[in-house]
């Protein structure tokens, strides 16, 4: 599963994206991700599975992406 | 992915004046077309505490922002009567006073394009995942917020 | 008349997509523009009775309409935050397909500019006193009519 | 004074201008050119004095400019 990061979460992570394998769902890889990246636990930003924006946890399957994005800032 | 064909909107670096006289001339074959609505976003040399902006390097989630373009472009054909519909977002770096979106909406009648312009440009702020770093002539860099 | 210095806004024939993009890059140096709307009228072939419009003969009240154009000017700058403003009308002959129209309002934050450059618009068609004349291909003409 | 006409008015009165003396107000004038111009009776059009619209009978006076407009069709 590729885990992607945008805008000002790249300067959390260092990177702009992970591999990670064997998460059930969104909620559970926030929970890692904050574990891992602690300034993510007060960072605002979406969650989009295969590029569809996700409100609700979600049940993820491998060869999904899941990109972490915060407030759009474009134009 | 719908199988209609994703159009590319992203150019890299800033839009140049040039290509907009070029876009405009282009539809003078299209002779049910009344109305041209543009609009252009500009970089703003901001004052920010530390320093001035020089420009924002603007970053996107290609394959979501223009899937994501894709529908509401699709929206705004079905909701108005437009007759074409052109989007350019820089991506990279576009210093300050030169033109990072070009929007371009035409109809036969200018109520169309006024409002679908005006409805695009907020669609392509808030909806499409593009993020702008600002950077500072001491070369800190902000992330832009978009109200 | 007021004393303060009245613009021309009309020009001779069609307006050059050139002229724009010459507008748009004069711009690049004021540096707390951030947002341009741009509203093109283009001429219609429509189909009439009896044939279909080749161009729009243009003719105005000069004095009338450059003191009108003044005062809309006026009055949008005390009510919207804008940066700049022009205005170009064509008169004498445009053909169907050319530009007889370009109004360019820029300001500071996109609300502002967008919401001016549609009051504009809708200003400049019924207050300023021009008229359309449309000639078909048969050469009979239509006065224009505007809605 | 001088009487100008403008759009589809100069159809009817086949000139742009013509000068007119010695009359009163605006609904004399009216009066007196739709006599002369009967398709003038059933046009539509505004009136202007010295470049501003009038919408009720207005007083004339001499070098004063009055403009016969149809509703305006620019853009």
């Amino acid at each position: 599963m590729e885990i992607l990061f945008f805008g000002n979460l790249i300067d959390i992570t260092r990177q702009p994206k992970e591999l990670i394998e064997g998460v059930a769902d969104t909620a559970t890889l926030k929970q890692l991700l904050e574990k891992k990246y602690q300034p993510l636990q007060t960072a605002k930003y979406f969650i989009a599975v295969n590029g569809k924006m996700v409100q609700e946890n979600t049940i993820l399957n491998q060869g999904d992406t899941v990109a972490l994005m915060p407030p759009f800032s474009g134009g | 992915m719908k199988t209609k064909s994703i159009k590319n909107i992203f150019v890299e670096g800033a839009i140049a004046p040039q290509k907009i006289a070029n876009s405009i001339a282009q539809h003078a074959t299209q002779k049910n077309i009344g109305a041209h609505s543009i609009f252009l976003g500009q970089v703003r040399a901001d004052e920010k505490e530390g320093g001035r902006v020089q420009a924002i390097e603007y970053t996107t989630y290609k394959e979501m922002a223009l899937q994501q373009m894709h529908d509401i472009r699709e929206e705004l054909f079905k909701k108005y009567e437009l007759t074409c519909m052109h989007v350019y977002h820089s991506l990279g770096v576009v210093p300050a006073g030169k033109i990072s979106l070009f929007v371009f909406v035409s109809s036969t009648h200018r109520k169309a394009s006024i409002a679908a312009c005006e409805e695009l440009v907020e669609a392509i702020k808030f909806q499409l995942p593009i993020w702008g770093k600002e950077i500072l002539n001491n070369q800190n860099t902000v992330w832009k917020e978009n109200h």
